[in-house]
């Protein structure tokens, strides 16, 4: 018979026998499961590179049965080993469980056994001991330490937090800059989009083969129908390259390549299926690029209008969703006031649209449906009795808009076919071609609400010939430039002035330079033809010109399908 | 078999109200087996019933009042101990520890700058129970319904004592990391709290293993520290320590008979107990300058915290974004191997532009909170500068109200506690 | 001296009474914030199949070692094919349900003739890590009837879903806890 | 004492053991397989990649040969319908008809008319085609209407005699209607009044054919010897009947080859032109393949890529000049293949 003493001591052994085992055991299993939690597979099976290769190794001996069975014994295996693994996770943390416990009320029982009056400890004296004052001023250096540690962690975070994001903005407001864009061919058919030169001396005559008045020319790495654009020295190119959409930069001095970005879409054009410009489409770059004087602004047939600077960065990129157009798109952007539009008639129900975004930021400022399918002209701004109108035309019909909120103004409905010439205006009228194996030249007076077709056409008249270029009016004189045919039209009346009869075709848009119209063909030729219908020349150029020139400062710039030629007296 | 019929008939109903309205008529329909073969039905385990969180909230309140009349009326360790095991056995393993009052403290703050978040009521009341409790009855969550706390407790095996400037100076984490959890869960980030909770993966026995990692490391730190969690870095309990400070019903020991005997000081683990003092009387002088250090730090935490909070920007998901966008579409297109959230970005085809401002709305977010944070961290860190310098008359052992987490291991080893207890007055009424 | 001692007592509970007072106040502003904001009916979360793009991230971010989310079978909507993609790998030497036939990682599709010419396809829930890979054939080649859903026996309904931070395909929303689960019904192909 | 000791040291031995007793159990349950070492890399967002396995790559699925295209898009028709289903070209005017429930549109050409009523009401989509004499043979999801001058319709819901559940096709010749059924599994063949003749499959054990038809995808043609050709979309199959409706032969096989139909049940929709060439389109990898009268590979029409990812069928008809139609039923157009150089 044991006294009370001894019993209480036994146990009180016991329990902490109990403890310290349990302990170990407790922690060799944490310590496993660590291990082993460590060492690769965290709860998903993985492909071996031991599976993969007897799967290559099958897929190439497709009828060796022992490698299949191999295979299927390794698959089994290493499934097997995946769950045994994870369940060995599960088994190993219920022993660990158990025995942590364990030693838990064991400490714990021990603790029961060991009846002790609580005594006041020797040595924790120590501490305070140093005096009343002495232990406040403890309390004060540790928190003004921990204040200065805290504050030393906020300042060193600081220093790291005063980098910026790669992407933010300079911190200084960048004013509006008034620029001058009177004197720049910034856009499709120079600043206004007319195609129209008043002023300035250029040459009627050149030679590429002599060299004559050919300033410089260069070759083009990049293929589109798209014209070149100007703003003082600098003079833009859009294009695809190896299925890279590029803009490039080159210097209109002397033609050297400033820049050349490729334009970071994130598609691969491999994915965007497009009409090449060889099986008659308009390919991937067929929109011309418009400046403001600070960006440029390249829209392109996978449905991306980028935004870059004049480095040669790319600052915005705005995606419309993929298109259903058979040619690819090929209507340029437009410059108004701070916005870009863009007129979208991509096909398809809902997909073709009017757009207008902020040149800064990309941001779309208004959106309009438009009721119409796909077309590939590029819209005009006009002003008609102090109001402006955006022109379009499109499938059926001419719709106006107002360029600042994308209301619809008017509409006429007057075309048929494929629409890809653009408005034109001058004499108050709105000149508007259709393409067929017949085209019809209508003329527009603008203004009105609704359907106006009945009451706004002032003339229309038909030409057995087809157009698909834009033409070109000085409000007197209209020129079209049709399939084997340039007419000279009276706008007023839409009657013929004179017609000249060529073995060629047009897809390039005439201009009207001081009453000399310049007229690129798909022959490679350049045909230069009087005020009154006289064919003054024709320069040879070396291939087919599908864009329209601009005309700079006494330089023409042409683009011809390998080429890039500047044109003018040195 | 009734279960399979059972399950049909409840698959079929639940079929039918859902899909019918919409979808019933032009069902493509399974082939006909002629075999007896029974189209098996989806399988759907209903969520936890409605009833059952308020059933949760219920508990919750007579928890807390259990503790606290564990604590300060029948003052039994025992009982509170018993209560700790309950709560952590039902809010902890049980319940697995979501949603808890520590974690509802994000809710209620992203709840509070975006609508749209979404704030189930229980939450709310989660969140504010406790926190009135702590104004009447100090902090009795903490000693018996909190089964982070409960697991702490009952850890505790072989306490080493830390110094009190330590204690002191390490309790303020509590409230940086309160700042951050706010700030984070203001801007959408991250649910810090939530993130980097030590004991969940304990209570669900599984997790990520930083968190499994995280937790082995404060089981380990609450063998030999008294409650380690909750005293230097929960958030939750920063919120409670003011609150408890000015309770209506606080822990004494035995303000009428104490007989400074300094047991009560070394049976409580969480350094609460204040000893009797007989400070001088400072000089006015001394505290101007305390005074000045106090605003001249908030002006210093205000305008360091500015940019640490651009720099806590970076840790946001859509930060994270931009960054990506922005070193694709300036790098080389074939190169760069985007993640999956930057291509499906992309594919919605937003100006990358928009992103930025986005981003840019987020980081000046970010550092207007971090302002905040900067100031609030000094402010804190001031105000234990103030209570440091500040002594106050005691002539016995007084639990500081702000600290204790009414365990009750005080009562067990006072000598006279001990002594009503024998004579059989258990209990004992307090002043 | 007894009597300052009671009055300044009193003075120090009167300021204690202040703060609580103040403290309260704050809390029900607080609280009557939060109040406002609540969304009454509750909710649980759940993957929208619509949405969902089976990046695979189900798998590997949830707080739980083995993802609280599954692949299940909606059979109303299966063809019972003989060539199922949700279960064969595209290539598959021939229909078996040999391990290089198979699509699924953990070989958690089981694969039971029913009668001529048809399959039926199990989901062993207790392999299936939800990776989303047979989703993914499924909703490629055959009418979508596998589809990814979060268990609600398993979920833990964390007041912030990890899988939903880094779901890539924005799938996951909150849907009222009596209606937890989001059938692709009548979306067939 | 000597309890003492005993206590002491078995207690010790006791929970060690026991301790090795479960850790050998959990040595032992473990079975070294291959254990490849996660190499958990960041992405760009700071999450970590995706185990290559969980990858499912559709692109590779996609690749075909350019040399092995035939066709070019010639243009591209918009249809204006909300719900367009039916898709079919009168050979003898080359008028092409799209149809949905709501109504149907008639292009001469390439050149869209006007959107017309139908003639008659169709309850959900079905199929639309020209019969022998140049009738009209419209069916709903249930019903079939054969129009000309007149209108007979027949059929309703279920699965009896005369019966319909999803009607995925229906095609004339100069003396029966076939219906396919893809809700009853079934080719059901009528006179040209409406007259219920027979059927094929359906669990038709004598014929010793059946249709596997996992989704409502069943088509039908006629080649230029007035044989039925039903496509068996289950077994990736398309298969020959005589004009009476007996099995001859069959032909396709699965397999990720472009030669080879993939998915689960393909093609989908199928035509033969009037060289009796097939031309077939697949849902899953969408595009539309061509193969000679015994099933030799000849061509893509259609390369994957082409069609919206949403459709899962693409309704087909050639007219007199091979020209091939598709329907395009997510973006509601017809787009018209023909050959190149045509």
């Amino acid at each position: 018979m044991m006294d009370q003493e001894n019993r209480n001591n036994i146990l009180r052994l016991f329990f902490k026998q109990v403890a310290v085992a349990a302990a170990i055991v407790a922690i060799l299993a944490a310590l496993t499961l660590t291990v082993y939690y460590l060492s690769g597979q965290q709860g998903n099976i993985q492909d071996s590179p031991v599976l993969t290769a007897l799967k290559a190794k099958l897929e190439k001996y497709p009828d060796n049965e022992k490698l299949l069975f191999e295979f299927r014994d390794q698959d089994l295996k290493e499934r097997t080993a995946f769950f045994r693994k994870s369940s060995f996770l599960d088994y190993g943390k219920n022993i660990f469980i158990v025995f942590f416990l364990l030693a838990l009320a064991a400490f714990r029982l021990k603790g029961v056994f060991t009846e002790r009056l609580p005594e006041v400890k020797k040595g924790s004296e120590t501490v305070y001991k140093t005096g009343e004052l002495a232990g406040a001023n403890i309390y004060m250096v540790s928190s003004g330490l921990t204040a200065v540690i805290i504050l030393g962690l906020l300042g060193t975070f600081a220093i790291w937090g005063f980098q910026k994001l790669p992407f933010e903005p300079a911190e200084t407001e960048i004013k509006e800059k008034v620029i001058d864009l009177s004197s720049a061919w910034n856009g499709f058919r120079g600043p206004a989009g007319t195609g129209l030169v008043k002023d300035g001396n250029y040459v009627k005559e050149w030679d590429i083969k002599t060299g004559k008045n050919i300033i410089w020319q260069i070759a083009l790495p990049v293929k589109s129908y798209s014209s070149p654009v100007v703003y003082k020295d600098n003079l833009f190119l859009t294009g695809s390259e190896a299925k890279v959409l590029k803009v490039s930069c080159y210097d209109a001095k002397n033609g050297s390549l400033k820049w050349s970005s490729s334009v970071m879409v994130p598609v691969k054009l491999d994915d965007v299926e497009i009409m090449s410009e060889d099986a008659g489409g308009a390919g991937y770059a067929a929109p011309t690029t418009v400046t403001d004087g600070e960006l440029v602004f390249a829209f392109f047939a996978t449905d991306h209008l980028v935004c870059f600077d004049y480095a040669g960065k790319q600052r915005w990129v705005k995606y419309f969703g993929k298109s259903e157009n058979t040619y690819g798109l090929s209507s340029s952007p437009l410059l108004w006031k701070k916005n870009i539009i863009l007129q979208l008639d991509r096909g398809g129900e809902g997909l073709s649209k009017l757009v207008s975004l902020d040149r800064k930021t990309g941001q779309i400022t208004w959106e309009t449906k438009r009721p119409v399918g796909a077309s590939w002209g590029t819209p005009a701004i006009i002003e008609y009795k102090g109001k402006n109108e955006l022109i379009t035309t499109g499938e059926e019909q001419v719709i106006s808009y107002d360029p600042d909120t994308g209301k619809e103004l008017w509409r006429v409905k007057c075309l048929t076919g494929e629409i890809s010439t653009s408005p034109v205006y001058g004499d108050g009228k709105i000149i508007a071609i259709d393409v067929g194996s017949v085209s019809t030249v209508s003329a527009i007076i603008p203004g009105g609400a609704g359907d106006v077709t009945k009451t706004n056409i002032v003339w229309s008249m038909q030409e057995e010939n087809q157009a698909i270029n834009t033409p070109v009016t000085d409000g007197k004189l209209l020129v079209v430039a049709m399939n084997s045919l340039v007419v000279g039209q009276d706008i007023k009346t839409g009657k013929v002035l004179w017609k000249i009869s060529l073995e060629d075709d047009f897809w390039a848009s005439p201009s009207l330079v001081n009453g000399t119209i310049y007229v690129p063909s798909q022959k490679g030729k350049v045909y230069i033809v009087s005020y009154e219908g006289k064919l003054l020349g024709t320069m040879d150029m070396d291939s087919k010109c599908s864009a329209s020139p601009a005309f700079v400062d006494g330089k023409i710039f042409i683009r011809s399908e390998k080429n890039l030629f500047c044109i003018g007296t040195r | 078999m009734k279960v399979n019929y059972k399950r049909v008939l409840i698959g079929a109903i639940f079929l039918y109200l859902v899909a019918s309205p919409v979808f019933g008529e032009y069902k493509f329909p399974p082939p006909e087996f002629d075999t007896n073969y029974l189209v098996p039905v989806m399988r759907t385990v209903p969520a936890r019933a409605d009833w059952l969180v308020y059933l949760d909230i219920f508990i919750l309140i007579e928890v807390i009042l259990l503790s606290a009349w564990a604590s300060l009326k029948r003052r039994s360790r025992n009982i509170v101990m018993l209560i700790s095991m309950f709560s952590l056995l039902y809010f902890g393993f049980y319940k697995e520890g979501c949603i808890c009052p520590i974690g509802a403290v994000q809710d209620i703050v992203l709840s509070l700058t975006n609508p749209n978040y979404y704030l189930p009521f229980t939450a709310v009341l989660i969140f504010i129970i406790p926190l009135v409790a702590s104004l009447f009855i100090g902090r009795a969550y903490c000693g018996g319904a909190c089964p982070h706390g409960a697991l702490q407790d009952l850890l505790l095996l072989k306490e080493i004592k830390i110094p009190r400037w330590l204690d002191r100076s390490l309790s303020m984490l509590a409230y940086i990391y309160l700042g951050l959890a706010v700030l984070f869960a203001l801007t959408d980030s991250v649910f810090l709290i939530c993130k980097y909770d030590p004991f969940v993966p304990i209570f669900r026995l599984t997790g990520p293993f930083y968190m499994l990692l995280n937790g082995g490391f404060f089981v380990l730190l609450s063998l030999f520290i008294g409650r380690p969690y909750c005293r230097f870095l929960c958030p939750y309990g920063a919120l409670l320590k003011p609150l408890a400070l000015v309770s209506r019903e606080k822990v004494t020991i035995t303000p009428d008979k104490c007989i400074v005997c300094k047991l009560c000081e070394d049976s409580c683990p969480f350094g609460a107990i204040n000893k009797p003092d007989k400070p001088e009387r400072r000089k006015a002088k001394n505290r101007l300058v305390v005074l000045g250090l106090f605003i001249s730090g908030l002006i210093a935490g205000g305008v360091l915290g500015n940019y640490t909070g651009a720099l806590l920007a970076t840790y946001n998901r859509d930060v994270k974004l931009a960054v990506e966008i922005y070193a694709y579409s300036e790098g080389e297109p074939e190169k760069i191997i985007l993640s999956d959230y930057a291509k499906e970005y992309i594919r919605t085809g937003e100006s990358s532009l928009l992103l930025y401002e986005k981003v840019a709305g987020v980081k000046n977010k970010f550092k207007t909170g971090g302002i905040y944070l900067g100031v609030w961290i000094m402010f804190v860190m001031g105000l234990q500068f103030l209570y440091a310098a500040r002594k106050p008359k005691r002539d016995i052992y007084e639990p500081d109200s702000a600290r204790c987490m009414s365990c009750a291991r005080c009562f067990r080893d006072c000598p006279i506690e001990r002594q009503e207890k024998s004579t059989g007055d258990g209990s004992r009424k307090q002043e | 001296m007894e009597e300052n001692k009671t009055k300044k007592v009193s003075r120090m509970e009167f300021l204690k009474n202040l703060g609580r007072g103040a403290l309260l106040l704050f809390l029900g502003i607080t609280g009557g914030a939060a109040l406002a904001r609540v969304k009454k009916k509750p909710a649980v979360w759940q993957i929208d199949p619509a949405k969902c793009i089976q990046c695979g991230r189900c798998a590997t971010e949830c707080v739980l070692r083995v993802s609280a989310v599954k692949c299940v079978h909606n059979f109303s909507l299966c063809g019972y094919c003989n060539l199922c993609f949700g279960f064969f790998q595209a290539g598959q030497r021939e229909l078996t349900s040999g391990g290089e036939n198979q699509l699924c990682p953990t070989g958690a599709i089981k694969r039971k003739f029913v009668e001529y010419p048809y399959y039926e396809y199990t989901i062993i829930e207790k392999l299936c890590v939800g990776c989303g890979k047979c989703v993914k054939g499924c909703t490629a080649f055959g009418n979508g009837s596998l589809q990814l859903q979060v268990m609600h026996d398993r979920c833990k309904n964390c007041n912030e879903c990890l899988i939903a931070k880094a779901c890539a395909g924005k799938a996951f929303v909150r849907i009222p806890a009596e209606k937890a689960y989001i059938t692709k019904e009548g979306r067939e192909s | 004492m000597d309890r003492k000791i005993i206590f002491k040291n078995g207690i010790w031995i006791l929970l060690v053991a026991a301790g090795l007793v479960g850790g050998y159990f959990m040595a032992s349950s473990y079975i070294p397989g291959n254990t490849a070492v996660n190499e958990v890399k960041s992405d760009g967002a700071g999450n970590p990649a995706l185990p290559e396995n969980f990858k499912y790559d559709m692109a590779k699925l996609k690749q075909y040969d350019p040399r092995q295209l035939l066709y070019g898009e010639e243009t591209k028709i918009k249809t204006g319908l909300k719900e367009p289903f039916g898709l079919t070209v009168n050979k003898k005017d080359g008028r092409v008809l799209v149809v949905s429930t709501e109504g149907m549109l008639v292009c001469d050409g390439a050149i869209a008319g006007k959107v017309a009523a139908l003639p008659v009401r169709l309850e959900g989509p079905g199929s639309v085609s020209f019969g022998f004499a140049g009738e009209l043979l419209l069916a709903g999801r249930d019903r079939v209407n054969i129009v000309s001058g007149t209108i007979i319709g027949f059929g309703k819901k279920g699965k009896g005699v005369g019966e319909f559940k999803y009607i995925t096709s229906v095609k004339a010749n100069a003396k029966y209607i076939f219906t396919a059924d893809a809700g009853n599994r079934r080719v059901c063949k009528f006179d040209l009044k409406g007259k219920y003749l027979g059927q094929i499959g359906r669990k038709d054990k004598a014929a010793g054919k059946n249709f596997v038809i996992p989704s409502p995808h069943m088509d039908m043609d006629f080649d230029s010897k007035g044989n039925l050709w039903v496509a068996n979309a289950g077994l990736l199959q398309l298969e020959k009947y005589s004009p009476e409706g007996v099995f001859v032969s069959s032909w396709g096989k699965h397999g990720i080859n472009i030669d080879e139909f993939i998915g689960c049940c393909n093609p989908v929709n199928f035509v033969i032109d009037g060289g009796d060439n097939f031309i077939t389109a697949e849902k899953g990898v969408l595009r539309i393949k061509k193969y000679d009268k015994t099933g030799k590979f000849l061509g893509v029409v259609a390369p994957p890529g082409t069609f919206n990812e949403k459709n899962t069928s693409i309704p087909l008809a050639v007219d007199s000049k091979n020209r091939v139609y598709a329907l395009d039923t997510i973006e509601k157009t017809v787009r018209v293949f023909s050959e190149k150089g045509y």
